[in-house]
C-alpha cells in the first residue's frame, strides 16, 4: 500500500497535477484581460516544479508505489530540464498566442498535463507506467496540434499526428505485450532480471523490435519520422516549439527505461537497430533539410536528423553512451527552444516568420536578433565553440568506443551536408537585402527578450563551460 | 485445447489486418481510426492471453489501462475528426495533403 | 694594410644611400639635388675602389674574406653577407664604379628633358650597389642576391619609359628569360650545398676536389657527375644573365630602356656577371671538362652567329646589342677553355669600349632628335666630331685592332681556344675566328652609315621639338610592336627639324674619359692580368688546362704582340671586312640591296634572329596561356569545381529532391513507411539475429 | 458427452472466425456505418473469446465501453460528416494486393518470430483468480487499487486531458451567432423599428413566392 | 599576470570586439578607434612575447593549464614555442593593418566588421597557442564564423557562393580530424598533444589519422586539390578579409601539419610523404600556370598563394625523406625552417598583395585586370609599393618570398634533385604571372579614362603598405633573427621525427 513516503516521492507531479487542476478551474472563471496572470501563474508553477524536484532529489534512487515509479538521478536531469524549456515555451509563446487569438488558458494546462506525462514517462518503473506517461504526453499534445482550430494546417497536422501516433502506440502495446508474454512481469526492474532468464528468447527481441519502433517514432527516428515535418510545420509555432523541446527529452527517457533499464542485457540487438535508424535519421533528416524553404519545416528535418546524433550516443549502450545522450537531448531542446524562440520572437500578427525568406535582411532591421538566431544555428550546425558542437563530440566519442567507428564517420559526414542549410539561414539574415516594406523586428517585452538572450548566450556558455553539466549527466548513469 | 498459441495468433492475424488497411484505405480517415482500435484489440487479446497462460494479473490490468487511455483517446481523435471536416470539408485522405516535401 | 670593412661598406652603400636619396626625396632635392646626391654617391665608391685596387695591387693587402651578418645559420648550414675582395673583384669594382660614375654624368646629359630624370639616378643607383654586391659577394647566397638585383633593376630600367607597350614587353621578357636562368642558377647552389654543404666560396672551393668521383642519381640507372651537373646549372645562369645562347633573346629588347643604361648595365657590367662568377667559379669548373665543354660551345657558338645578326639591324643601338651578344660569346668561349682570365680581361675592356660605343650612339641620337634607324643618318661626322672620334676609337677596339684595348683581349682569347684541345674547341676556333670577320663587318658598317657617306636626312626648320623620350627602334616581330603608338608626335622618318649639333659636355667627357682606356688600357695590361698571375688565388686553372701559360711562354711584351698581331689571321680578316664595307656603304651603297636580294633566304633567316624570338613567343609565351588556361578552365573549373565541388553539391541536392518526395503528404504513406521499417528490422533479425 | 476442451476449442474458432471476418469487413466495406457495425461485431466476438479465457471482467468492459461507448460515438460522428459514399472505397482494390502482400509478409515474420510452435504446447492452466479464491473482478480491482494504484491516478488524468481536450477541440463560442436579448427588445423605439419608404406605384412582375424556394 | 599573457592575448581582442559592437552603427568611429586601440594592445601584448620566451630552450613556453572539461580530461592548456611565437606576432601584426586598412572603407556596418576583425585575431592566436587537441580543435573551427560573416557581408557580388564553398569545404575538412582526434582520445585518454605525440599506434591506425589530419589542413593550406574554395573566397572578400585570411588562416594549415601529423603519426606521415611533396610540387606547377590566365587580380594572388603554400608543405614532408632517409638533420631542419619562413613571409606578402588590390579597388571597383592599365601614370607611390611587393611575390632575394622558398628548394635538393628542380620552377612561373599582372596593370599607357582619375595613395594607405613593406624587406635582408627565434623548436620537431612509433 502506498505511504506518505510514496506521496513524497511523487511530490513534484502531485504538485503539478494539482495545479494543473487549479489553473484549469481559474481559467474557467477568468476573464480574458486577465489572463496574463495566468501565463504567469503557470511560468511561476513550472519554476516551483523545477525547485520541488531538484530540493526532494532523494540521494539515492528510490522506488514508489510498488515499483511503479522511480525516482533517481537520471530522471532528475530530464524533469529539470523539461521544466526549463516548457517554462522557455510559456515565456516565448506568449505574444504569438495574443497575436492570433489562442491565447487560451487550455495552452497551458495541456502543456502542463503533458509535462506531467513527460515527468511520470522519465520516471516510469513498470511498462504500465512508460505506456501511460507516453500516452499522457501525447494526448496532451494532439489537442495542443490543432489548438488553433480554424487552420486548415493545424487539423491536417493534428490528424497526422494522431494517426501515426496511435500506430506507434499500438506498436509500442503490441511490443509490451510481447516482453509480458516473454517474462511475465512489466516492471523494468524485473524485466531486467528476467531478459536474461526467459525461455524464450525470440519472443523477447520481437517485442523488443516493436517497442524500438514506438521509441522511434517519439525520437521522431527515420523511418519512423514522417509525422514530424508535418506536424512542426501545422502546429501554431508556440506549439510546435514545445513539441520540438521537452518531449525529446521525454523520449530520451523512454528510451533509456525501455532499452537500457529494462533490456539492457539484449543491448547487442538494439543496437545494430539504432545504429540503422541513426543512419537513415542523419540521411533523411540532413538531405531533405536542404530542400526546405519553411523554416519550421527546416528544424523539423534539423530534428530528425539530431535524433540520429542522438541514437550515436544510445548506441554505445553504456553509461558514457547514455551520459552523452542524455547531453544531446538536452543540447537539443535548449537549442530548439531557442531557434523556434526567435522565430515567436520575430512573428507577429499575419506575419509568421515561418519562411526562410521571410529572415532576409534581418541583420540590417535587427541585429542582435540576427545575431542570436546566428549563434543558435552555429550550435544547431556543431561550430565549435557552440554548445551544439560539444553535444556532437560526446557522441561520436561514445559512438567510436563502442566500436561504432564507421557510424561516427557517417555522422560527420552528414554533418557537413547539414552546416549546408543551418548557414543557407545566416546567409539569408546577413548577406541578403532586406525585402523592401516589410518590417521584421523582435516582438514582445522585455521578459521575451531577455530569456530569449540568455537562452542563446546560454549555448555560447554552456560551449565554454560544459564540463559541469555532463558532469552531472555522467554521475546519474555511474550510480 | 484451447492454447496460447491461439489466442498469439488471432492478435496476430487481427493486427496484421489493421497494419494493412491503414494504407489500403486512402479515402476515409475513419476507417484509418477503426484500424487502430483493431490494433488496440489485437494488442489486449495478447495481453489476457498472456495473463491468463502465465497467471499473472498484471496483463489484464494493463488491458483495462488500454482500455481506458483508447477511451480518450478516441474521443480526441474523432474531435481532431471534426475538426478536421469543419476546416477542409472532406475527410478523404488523399487529399489531406496540403504539407509535404 | 689590410683593407678595413667600413671602407667596403661604403663602397657599397654609398650608391644605395643616393639611390634612396634621389629616390624616396627626389622631389623634395629636385633634379640637381638628386644627381649630385648619386654621382656623389658613385664616385665616393668609385674612389674608394681604386683604393681597394691599390691597396691590393701595391699596399700589398691581403685578401679580404669576412663577414658583415649572418643572414641564416641552421645546423651547419649557414648563409652569411659578407665581403670577399681580392684582385678579381677589385678590378670589378673599379670596372663597375668607374663606367656608372661616367654613365651617371652622362646621364645628366642625356635624360635633361625626361620626367623621370630623379628616378632614373635613382635606379642606376641602385644598380651600382647590387652589382657591387654581387661581385664583392663571399657567398653564393648574396652572389645570387646581387644576381637577381641586377636583374631587377634590369627589369625597372628596360621598362623605364613605361608607357611604351615595347618597352614593357622588353623588360617582362628580359626578367623572365633572366629567371630562366636563375632557376638553373639556384638549383646549381643547391648542388653546391649538397656536395659541399657550404655556401661559402673559400671553403666550397677549399673543399672542391672532394667533388671528384662524386655523382648525382638522376634516373634510377643514371648517374651524372656532381662537378658537371653544378657547374652547368651554375652556367645555366651565366647564360640567362649574360645572354648566351639560346637564352640571349632578351638583349637586344632589352634596348628599349634608355642609352646609359644599355651602355651600363646591357653592355659593361650587368651582362658581363655571368662571366664574373664562371670566372669565380673557375675551381669548380676546372673539374669538370664536360662542362668546360658546354661553356665553350654555347660561347662560341654565339660569338658568331649573334654577329650575323647583327650585320642586318639598321638600329644603331641594336648593331651595338648584337656586338655585345657576340663579344659575350668571347668571353664564355675563353671561360670554356679555361682562360678565365682572358675572358675578364676581355670583360674589361670590353666594359669601356662597349660602354663607349653605347654612349657614343647615345650621343648620335640625342644629336637626330631620337631617330635611332641608321638608315636615315649619315654623314654625322661634321657635326659631332667628337662623338665620331671616339666611336672609332671604340670600334677599332672592338674589331680588335693591334694597340687598341679589345685586341690584347680577343687576340688573345682566340690564341688561347686554338691553344687549347677541349671536346669541341676546332668549332669554337672556328666560330671566334669567323666572328672576327663578322665582328669588323657590322662595325664598320654602323660607322660608315651613321658617320660617312652622304646625309640621309633633311633637315626642315621651323619649329622646335621636345626632347625626352628615345624613339622605338625599327619594327621587329614584336606582337605590341603594331599597337605602337608615338607619344609625342615625332617627325617622319629622316626629317630633322635643326641640323644635328655635338652633345654638350656631359655627354661628351665620358665619351673621351672612356675611350681613354678603350685606347691604352690593353696595351698596359695585358701582361700582368694574363701572363703574370695577377688575379694570384682568386682564378684557379688546374695544370692540364693553363692554356693561357702556354701562350704566356710566347709573349714578349705588349708592343711584340700588338706587332705580331698584324701578321695574323684575325687582323687580315678585319682588313677584308674594312674593304667590303669601304666598298659597299662608301661608294656603292647599291651592291648592299643587291646582295641583300641575292641571299634572300639568308638574309631572312638573319632579320627574323632564326626565329628563336617567334618560337619562343608561341611555344612559351602562347603556349604557356594556353596550358594555364586549359589547366583552369579544365582541371580547376571543370573537373574539381564542376564534377567534385559542385558536381557533389548537386548531387546532394538530387538526392535530397528525391528523397523529399517520400514526404508525399499522404497519411498512408506515412504508415507504411512506418510499417515497412517494422518489416525490415523484423526480417532484418530474422535473417540476422537467429 | 462433449469434451469440455473441444467444445472451448470450437468456440474459440467460431468466435475468432467471426472476429477475423469482421474486421475484414471493417476494413474492407463500403459503408462507412457497416464498417462500424462491423467493428461492433469484432468487439463482440473478442469479448467471447476473452470469456473462454475466464476474463470476465475485461470481456463486460470491452463490450459496456467499447460497444457501448466508443462505438457509439463513432457512429454519432460517421452520422454527422457528410460523407460520400462512393469515393470513400475508391482505389481499395488498387491498393488490395500491396496490402496483402504486406500483411502476409508481417503476419509470417511474426509468426515466425513468435515461436507459435512452442506456444502451442503450453495449456491453459487453472484460472489463477480461481486459485486465489476470489472472482476475476475481485482479483483484478485487489490489483488495480493496490499495485496499481499510480496507474490508475495516471489513468484519471488522461481521461481528464481526453475532455479538455475535446472541449477545447471542439466547443466553440460562436461569435457570428445571435441570441435573442430581451433588455435591448424591451428598449427598442417603434421608429426604430419601421422605417417607411415611399414608392412609386408600379404593377410588379410575377414571380414566386420567397417561402416556397426554401423548402427543400 | 604574466603567467596568463597568452590567455591575455587571446582574450584582449575578443573582448575587446564587444565595446566594438556595442558602439554601435551610430558612432562608426568610437567603433573604429576602440578597434585600432585593441588591436595595437594586443600587438604591443604580444611583443611581450619576445623577452619573456626563451629561445635557447626547446621546450614549450609560457605554458597555463587548467581542467576545462573533467569529464573528457579537457584542458585549457596554452603554451607557445618559436613556431607559435612569430606566427602570434604575425597575426597581431596583421591585426592592426587591417583595422586601419579598412578603415573608411568599410561603410556599411563598420562596427561589426572591426569586431569580426578581433574575434578572428583572439580565436587565430588561440589556434597558435593551444596545446590541447581539442582546445585547438575549438578555435580552429570558431575561426570560421567570423570568417563566414565577413566574406558574406562585406565580399562580392558572388559572396554567398564564395563564403558557403569556404566555410563547408573546411568544415568537410576538419570534421574528420575531428573523428580522428576522438580516436586518439579514447586510446590516450587525453588531448594533450604532447600524450598524443606519445602514443604509440600501428601502421594502419597512423595511415587513417594521417588522412584524416591531412585533409584538414590540406583544406585550410590549402593544397591541390582541394584548393578551389580559396580563389573564390579571396575574389569575393572584403580587403580586410582577404588579407587575413592569405596572411594568416592559411597559415593554420601548415601549422596543423607540424603539430599534428608530424608528431602524432610520424611513420604514416613518412609512408606518405611522397604524396604530400607531389601535391606541393603540382601546387607550384599547376597553379603557377593557372595563375598565369587568371583575369581577376584578387583570383591571381590566390592562386600564388595557393603556389607559395606548396613550399611550406614541401618544406615540411622533406623533413622525413631528410631525416629517415639521408639521415641528414640539418638540411631537414633547413627544409622546415624554410617552411616557415616561407609561412611568415607569405603572410606579409599576399597580405600586401591583396592590400594593394584593394587600394586600386577602392578607386576603380573592380578587380579586373583588363580594367586597369598605366596605374603608375598616376599612382607613382603606389607603383612603387605594387612593384615591390609584385618582386617579393616572385621570390626576389632582398625581400622576404625569397627567403623560404631559397632554403625549401635548397633542402629539397638534398631530399631528391628532381624535387628540387621542379621546385624551383616558381622562379620562371611565379614571376611570369606576377609581372604580366604588374604589366598590364601597372604599367603602360593609360587606356580607361577612369585609371586617369585615380589618386595616389592617402596617409592611411601608406601606413599600411608602408608596414607591409617595411616587415617585407627586414624579413628578407635579415631573416636570422627570425630563425632563431624558432631554432630550438625546429631543431626538436625535427628530432622526434627520427623517433619512430611503430
Amino acid at each position: 500500500m502506498p505511504n506518505l513516503n510514496d506521496i513524497l516521492i511523487l511530490l513534484p507531479e502531485l504538485y503539478l497535477a494539482a495545479a494543473a487542476c487549479l489553473l484549469l478551474l481559474l481559467d474557467a472563471f477568468m476573464k480574458a484581460e486577465q489572463r496574463p496572470l495566468l501565463h504567469w501563474l503557470s511560468i511561476a508553477v513550472l519554476l516551483v516544479g523545477i525547485y520541488l524536484v531538484v530540493a526532494g532529489q532523494p540521494s539515492q534512487p528510490v522506488t514508489a508505489f510498488s515499483g511503479m515509479f522511480v525516482r533517481d538521478g537520471v530522471a532528475e536531469v530530464l524533469k529539470v530540464f523539461a521544466l526549463l524549456s516548457t517554462v522557455l515555451v510559456f515565456v516565448y509563446a506568449k505574444p504569438y498566442l495574443i497575436d492570433r487569438k489562442l491565447f487560451v488558458g487550455e495552452f497551458y494546462t495541456l502543456t502542463i498535463f503533458a509535462v506531467i506525462g513527460i515527468m511520470l514517462l522519465v520516471s516510469a518503473g513498470s511498462l504500465v507506467t512508460v505506456y501511460l506517461g507516453l500516452e499522457l504526453l501525447t494526448l496532451s499534445s494532439y489537442a495542443l496540434v490543432a489548438l488553433n482550430r480554424d487552420s486548415r494546417l493545424s487539423s491536417e497536422a493534428a490528424i497526422k499526428y494522431f494517426v501515426l501516433g496511435a500506430l506507434a502506440s499500438g506498436m509500442l502495446l503490441y511490443g509490451m505485450s510481447m516482453v509480458y508474454g516473454a517474462t511475465g512481469t512489466l516492471e523494468l526492474a524485473r524485466l531486467h532480471v528476467l531478459a536474461t532468464q526467459t525461455s524464450m528468447p525470440h519472443l523477447l527481441v520481437f517485442g523488443l523490435i516493436f517497442m524500438i519502433v514506438g521509441i522511434g517514432f517519439k525520437l521522431g527516428a527515420a523511418p519512423f519520422h514522417m509525422w514530424i515535418p508535418d506536424v512542426y510545420q501545422g502546429s501554431p509555432t508556440a506549439v510546435t516549439i514545445f513539441i520540438g523541446s521537452a518531449p525529446k527529452l521525454a523520449a530520451f527517457g523512454m528510451a533509456y527505461r525501455l532499452l537500457a533499464s529494462g533490456l539492457g542485457d539484449l543491448a547487442q540487438h538494439w543496437q545494430l537497430m539504432l545504429a540503422c535508424l541513426a543512419v537513415l535519421s542523419l540521411a533523411i533528416g540532413n538531405l531533405v533539410a536542404i530542400v526546405q524553404s519553411n523554416l519550421k519545416r527546416l528544424l523539423a528535418y534539423s530534428t530528425i536528423s539530431h535524433m540520429g546524433y542522438l541514437l550515436l550516443g544510445l548506441v554505445n549502450a553504456g553509461p558514457e553512451g547514455y551520459a552523452s545522450a542524455l547531453f544531446y537531448a538536452i543540447s537539443y531542446a535548449l537549442m530548439s527552444a531557442a531557434a523556434f524562440g526567435v522565430i515567436l520572437a520575430l512573428a507577429r500578427a499575419g506575419f509568421e516568420c515561418e519562411e526562410i525568406d521571410d529572415l532576409k535582411g534581418l541583420n540590417q532591421r535587427s541585429p542582435w536578433a540576427a545575431f542570436l538566431m546566428m549563434l543558435v544555428m552555429f550550435s544547431l550546425a556543431g561550430v565549435p565553440p557552440m554548445f551544439g558542437f560539444f553535444a556532437k563530440l560526446l557522441v561520436f566519442q561514445a559512438a567510436i568506443h563502442a566500436g561504432f567507428l564507421w557510424l561516427a564517420i557517417v555522422g560527420a559526414v552528414f554533418a557537413i551536408i547539414g552546416l549546408y542549410y543551418y548557414l543557407r539561414v545566416v546567409k539569408v539574415m546577413y548577406f541578403d537585402k532586406a525585402v523592401e516594406g516589410t518590417e521584421i523586428r523582435l516582438q514582445g517585452d522585455v521578459s521575451v527578450r531577455l530569456v530569449l538572450s540568455l537562452n542563446v548566450l546560454a549555448l555560447l556558455a554552456l560551449g565554454l563551460g560544459w564540463g559541469p553539466l555532463f558532469g552531472w549527466c555522467q554521475r546519474v548513469f555511474v550510480g | 485445447m484451447i492454447t496460447l498459441s491461439h489466442f498469439i495468433v488471432l492478435g496476430a492475424v487481427l493486427f496484421s489486418i489493421a497494419l494493412a488497411s491503414l494504407f489500403i484505405n486512402r479515402k476515409n480517415v475513419i476507417v484509418l481510426l477503426m484500424s487502430i482500435e483493431l490494433m488496440l484489440l489485437a494488442v489486449n487479446i495478447n495481453f489476457v492471453a498472456f495473463s491468463r497462460f502465465l497467471g499473472d494479473v498484471a496483463g489484464q490490468v494493463f488491458v483495462f489501462f488500454i482500455l481506458t487511455v483508447a477511451a480518450a483517446e478516441t474521443a480526441i481523435g474523432l474531435a481532431i475528426l471534426v475538426l478536421l471536416f469543419r476546416n477542409r470539408s472532406t475527410i478523404n485522405v488523399a487529399e489531406i495533403d496540403s504539407m509535404k516535401g | 694594410m689590410e683593407l678595413s670593412t667600413p671602407i667596403l661598406l661604403t663602397i657599397a652603400l654609398a650608391p644605395l644611400a643616393g639611390c634612396l636619396l634621389a629616390g624616396f626625396l627626389g622631389r623634395f632635392i629636385g633634379r640637381v639635388g638628386s644627381h649630385t646626391a648619386t654621382i656623389l654617391g658613385v664616385a665616393i665608391a668609385c674612389g674608394l675602389s681604386f683604393y681597394v685596387l691599390y691597396q691590393l695591387t701595391v699596399g700589398g693587402a691581403p685578401v679580404y674574406n669576412q663577414n658583415i651578418y649572418t643572414w641564416f645559420e641552421i645546423g651547419r648550414y649557414s648563409a652569411h653577407v659578407g665581403f670577399l675582395i681580392d684582385r678579381l673583384t677589385a678590378m670589378m669594382m673599379v670596372v663597375v664604379t668607374f663606367v656608372s660614375l661616367l654613365v651617371h654624368v652622362y646621364t645628366i646629359g642625356y635624360m635633361a628633358e625626361d620626367p623621370g630624370y630623379q628616378r632614373f639616378f635613382s635606379y642606376i643607383s641602385l644598380f651600382t650597389f647590387s652589382m657591387l654586391m654581387l661581385v664583392m659577394s663571399n657567398n653564393f647566397m648574396q652572389l645570387f642576391f646581387g644576381w637577381e638585383a641586377v636583374g631587377l633593376v634590369s627589369y625597372l630600367l628596360i621598362g623605364f619609359w613605361y608607357k611604351r607597350p615595347t618597352a614593357i614587353f622588353a623588360n617582362l621578357k628580359a626578367f623572365l628569360v633572366n629567371r630562366v636562368g636563375d632557376f638553373g642558377f639556384l638549383l646549381g647552389i643547391a648542388g653546391v650545398l649538397y656536395f659541399l654543404g657550404t655556401l661559402d666560396y673559400a671553403t666550397a672551393f677549399g673543399s672542391a676536389d672532394s667533388l671528384v668521383g662524386k655523382t648525382l642519381q638522376i634516373t634510377q640507372n643514371t648517374h651524372w657527375d656532381a662537378a658537371t651537373v653544378i657547374c652547368i646549372l651554375l652556367f645555366i645562369g651565366a647564360m640567362g644573365k649574360s645572354a648566351q645562347v639560346p637564352l640571349h633573346v632578351w638583349l637586344p629588347d632589352s634596348m628599349e630602356g634608355p642609352t646609359p643604361i644599355s651602355a651600363l648595365i646591357h653592355a659593361a657590367t650587368m651582362v658581363t656577371a655571368g662571366i664574373f662568377m664562371v670566372a669565380r667559379m673557375s675551381p669548380l669548373y676546372e673539374l669538370s671538362e664536360t662542362a668546360l665543354s658546354f661553356v665553350m660551345v654555347i660561347g662560341a657558338t654565339g660569338a658568331l652567329f649573334t654577329g650575323l645578326i647583327g650585320i642586318v639591324q639598321n638600329d644603331i643601338k641594336r648593331v651595338v646589342a648584337y656586338s655585345t651578344l657576340s663579344q659575350l660569346g668571347y668571353m664564355t668561349v675563353a671561360l670554356g677553355v679555361s682562360a678565365y682570365a682572358g675572358a675578364v680581361f676581355h670583360l674589361m675592356t670590353h666594359a669601356f669600349f662597349k660602354a663607349l660605343l653605347f654612349l657614343g650612339a647615345g650621343s648620335v641620337i640625342i644629336a637626330m632628335h631620337h631617330e635611332q634607324d641608321m638608315r636615315y643618318m649619315g654623314g654625322l661626322r661634321k657635326y659631332m666630331p667628337i662623338t665620331w672620334l671616339t666611336m672609332w676609337i671604340g670600334s677599332l677596339a672592338l674589331c680588335g685592332v693591334p694597340f687598341f684595348a679589345g685586341f690584347y683581349s680577343k687576340d688573345a682569347i682566340i690564341e688561347a681556344v686554338g691553344e687549347s684541345h677541349r671536346w669541341g674547341a676546332g668549332y669554337a676556333y672556328f666560330c671566334v675566328m669567323a666572328g672576327a670577320f663578322v665582328t669588323a663587318l657590322y662595325t664598320f658598317r654602323q660607322m660608315y652609315l651613321t658617320f660617312h657617306g652622304k646625309e640621309r636626312f633633311v633637315v626642315v626648320h621651323g619649329h622646335g621639338h621636345a626632347h625626352g623620350h628615345d624613339e622605338p627602334a625599327n619594327a621587329h616581330e614584336e606582337p605590341h610592336h603594331d599597337s605602337h603608338k608615338d607619344d609625342h608626335g615625332h617627325h617622319e622618318p629622316g626629317i630633322m627639324h635643326e641640323t644635328p649639333k655635338e652633345s654638350p659636355w656631359v655627354v661628351t667627357l665620358p665619351l673621351v674619359l672612356l675611350a681613354i682606356p678603350s685606347l691604352l688600357v690593353g696595351f698596359f695590361a695585358v701582361e700582368p692580368l694574363l701572363f703574370r698571375e695577377w688575379f694570384g688565388g682568386a682564378i684557379h686553372v688546374s695544370e692540364a688546362n693553363n692554356v693561357l701559360g702556354e701562350l704566356g711562354k710566347e709573349f714578349h711584351g705588349s708592343l711584340a704582340m700588338a706587332l705580331h698581331g698584324f701578321t695574323q689571321l684575325p687582323f687580315w680578316l678585319v682588313v677584308a671586312a674594312f674593304a667590303i664595307t669601304t666598298y659597299i656603304y662608301l661608294f656603292n651603297p647599291a651592291v648592299a640591296d643587291r646582295i641583300k636580294s641575292a641571299l634572300k633566304p639568308i638574309y631572312n633567316v638573319l632579320n627574323h634572329k632564326y626565329w628563336f624570338d617567334a618560337v619562343y613567343y608561341i611555344v612559351f609565351a602562347r603556349g604557356g596561356i594556353a596550358l594555364g588556361r586549359a589547366l583552369w578552365k579544365g582541371g580547376d573549373a571543370a573537373m574539381i569545381d564542376g564534377a567534385l565541388v559542385n558536381g557533389s553539391a548537386s548531387l546532394v541536392d538530387r538526392i535530397a529532391g528525391g528523397m523529399r518526395r517520400l514526404q508525399s503528404g499522404y497519411l498512408y504513406h506515412y504508415a507504411f513507411a512506418m510499417i515497412l521499417g517494422l518489416i525490415l528490422l523484423l526480417g532484418g533479425y530474422w535473417l540476422v539475429g537467429q | 458427452m462433449i469434451d469440455p476442451q473441444m467444445f472451448q476449442l470450437v468456440c474459440f474458432y467460431a468466435f475468432a472466425a467471426v472476429t477475423v471476418v469482421a474486421a475484414l469487413g471493417v476494413i474492407s466495406l463500403r459503408n462507412t456505418v457497416h464498417a462500424v457495425l462491423s467493428l461492433v461485431l469484432t468487439f463482440f466476438s473478442t469479448a467471447c473469446i476473452w470469456l473462454l479465457a475466464e476474463a470476465e471482467f475485461l470481456a463486460i468492459a470491452l463490450i459496456v465501453v467499447y460497444v457501448g461507448a466508443v462505438m457509439v460515438l463513432f457512429l454519432f460522428v460517421v452520422m454527422m460528416l457528410d460523407i460520400k459514399q462512393e469515393q470513400v472505397r475508391e482505389g481499395f482494390i488498387r491498393y488490395l494486393p500491396v496490402g496483402i502482400i504486406v500483411a502476409l509478409v508481417m503476419l509470417g515474420e511474426m509468426l515466425a518470430l513468435i515461436g507459435v510452435r512452442a506456444m502451442h504446447q503450453t495449456l491453459m492452466g487453472a484460472n489463477p483468480a480461481t486459485a486465489a479464491g476470489v472472482s476475476n473482478t475481485e482479483w483484478l480491482g485487489h490489483a488495480l487499487y493496490t499495485q496499481f494504484l499510480l496507474p490508475f491516478e495516471i489513468a484519471a488524468l488522461i481521461l481528464t486531458v481526453g475532455v479538455v481536450a475535446a472541449v477545447v477541440l471542439t466547443l466553440r463560442h460562436r461569435t457570428g451567432v445571435r441570441h435573442q436579448q430581451a433588455s435591448q427588445q424591451v428598449l427598442v423605439n417603434a421608429r426604430d423599428r419601421v422605417r417607411v419608404v415611399k414608392m412609386a406605384a408600379v404593377t410588379p412582375a410575377p414571380s414566386p413566392a420567397p417561402g416556397k424556394e426554401t423548402t427543400p | 599576470m604574466f603567467n596568463h599573457l597568452l590567455s591575455l592575448l587571446i582574450w584582449l581582442p575578443i573582448v575587446g570586439a564587444v565595446p566594438v559592437l556595442l558602439a554601435g552603427s551610430g558612432r562608426p568611429n568610437a567603433a573604429r578607434w576602440i578597434a585600432l586601440l585593441v588591436a595595437i594592445l594586443t600587438f604591443v601584448a604580444s611583443l611581450y612575447l619576445l623577452p619573456q620566451y626563451n629561445a635557447a630552450d626547446a621546450a614549450k613556453q609560457l605554458t597555463e593549464d587548467h581542467l576545462w572539461i573533467a569529464g573528457l580530461n579537457v584542458h585549457y592548456a596554452l603554451a607557445v614555442d618559436g613556431i607559435s611565437v612569430a606566427l602570434i606576432l604575425l597575426t597581431t601584426f596583421v591585426g592592426i593593418l587591417v583595422i586601419v586598412g579598412a578603415w573608411e572603407v568599410i561603410r556599411v556596418n563598420p562596427h561589426q566588421y572591426m569586431a569580426a576583425m578581433l574575434v578572428l585575431e583572439g580565436l587565430m592566436i588561440g589556434v597558435f597557442c593551444a596545446t590541447d587537441a581539442l582546445l585547438f580543435y575549438v578555435f580552429f573551427e570558431a575561426m570560421l564564423i567570423p570568417m563566414f560573416i565577413l566574406i558574406g557581408v562585406w565580399g562580392g557580388p558572388r559572396r554567398v557562393y564564395a563564403t558557403l564553398k569556404f566555410f563547408i569545404y573546411t568544415f568537410f575538412g576538419s570534421i574528420f580530424m575531428l573523428v580522428g582526434l576522438i580516436y586518439l582520445y579514447l586510446k590516450a585518454g587525453s588531448f594533450d598533444l604532447a600524450q598524443l605525440a606519445a602514443l604509440p599506434l600501428t601502421m594502419k591506425e597512423q595511415s587513417w589519422l594521417f588522412f584524416a589530419f591531412l585533409i584538414a589542413f590540406a583544406v585550410k593550406v590549402p593544397m591541390v586539390p582541394v584548393h578551389t574554395w580559396l580563389p573564390d573566397a579571396h575574389v569575393e572578400a572584403p580587403t580586410g578579409g582577404s588579407v587575413v585570411l592569405a596572411a594568416v588562416m592559411l597559415k593554420i594549415g601548415g601549422y596543423g601539419f607540424l603539430r599534428f601529423s608530424l608528431p602524432i603519426v610520424p611513420d604514416a606521415s613518412e609512408a606518405f610523404a611522397w604524396l604530400v611533396i607531389g601535391l606541393s610540387l603540382i601546387a607550384v606547377v599547376y597553379i603557377g600556370y593557372i595563375a598565369l590566365v587568371q583575369e581577376d587580380m584578387k583570383k591571381l594572388v590566390a592562386y600564388s598563394s595557393v603556389a607559395h603554400m606548396g613550399f611550406v608543405t614541401l618544406g615540411i614532408f622533406i623533413a622525413f625523406m631528410l631525416v629517415r632517409g639521408a639521415g641528414n638533420l640539418d638540411a631537414a631542419k633547413l627544409g622546415m625552417q624554410g617552411a616557415m619562413v616561407q609561412m611568415i613571409s607569405h603572410g606579409f606578402v599576399s597580405g600586401a598583395m591583396f592590400s594593394c588590390i584593394g587600394v586600386m579597388y577602392d578607386r576603380l571597383h573592380t578587380r579586373q585586370i583588363k580594367d586597369y592599365g598605366g596605374v603608375i601614370n598616376v599612382m607613382p607611390w603606389f607603383g612603387f609599393f605594387y612593384v615591390l611587393f609584385a618582386m617579393a611575390n616572385s621570390g626576389l632575394p632582398g625581400t622576404s618570398g625569397f627567403v623560404g622558398e631559397f632554403q625549401v628548394v635548397l633542402a629539397s635538393f638534398q631530399a631528391n634533385p628532381w624535387i628540387a628542380f621542379f621546385a624551383a620552377f616558381t622562379l620562371i612561373i611565379g614571376a611570369a604571372y606576377t609581372l604580366y599582372m604588374v604589366k598590364r596593370v601597372l604599367w603602360g599607357d593609360i587606356t580607361n579614362p577612369h585609371v586617369a582619375e585615380m589618386k595616389d595613395i592617402n596617409g592611411r594607405e601608406w601606413l599600411v603598405l608602408g608596414a607591409f613593406a617595411a616587415a617585407v624587406l627586414a624579413l628578407g635582408i635579415w631573416p636570422q633573427p627570425l630563425i632563431h627565434l624558432m631554432d630550438s623548436s625546429v631543431t626538436q620537431l625535427v628530432t622526434q621525427l627520427g623517433n619512430h612509433k611503430i
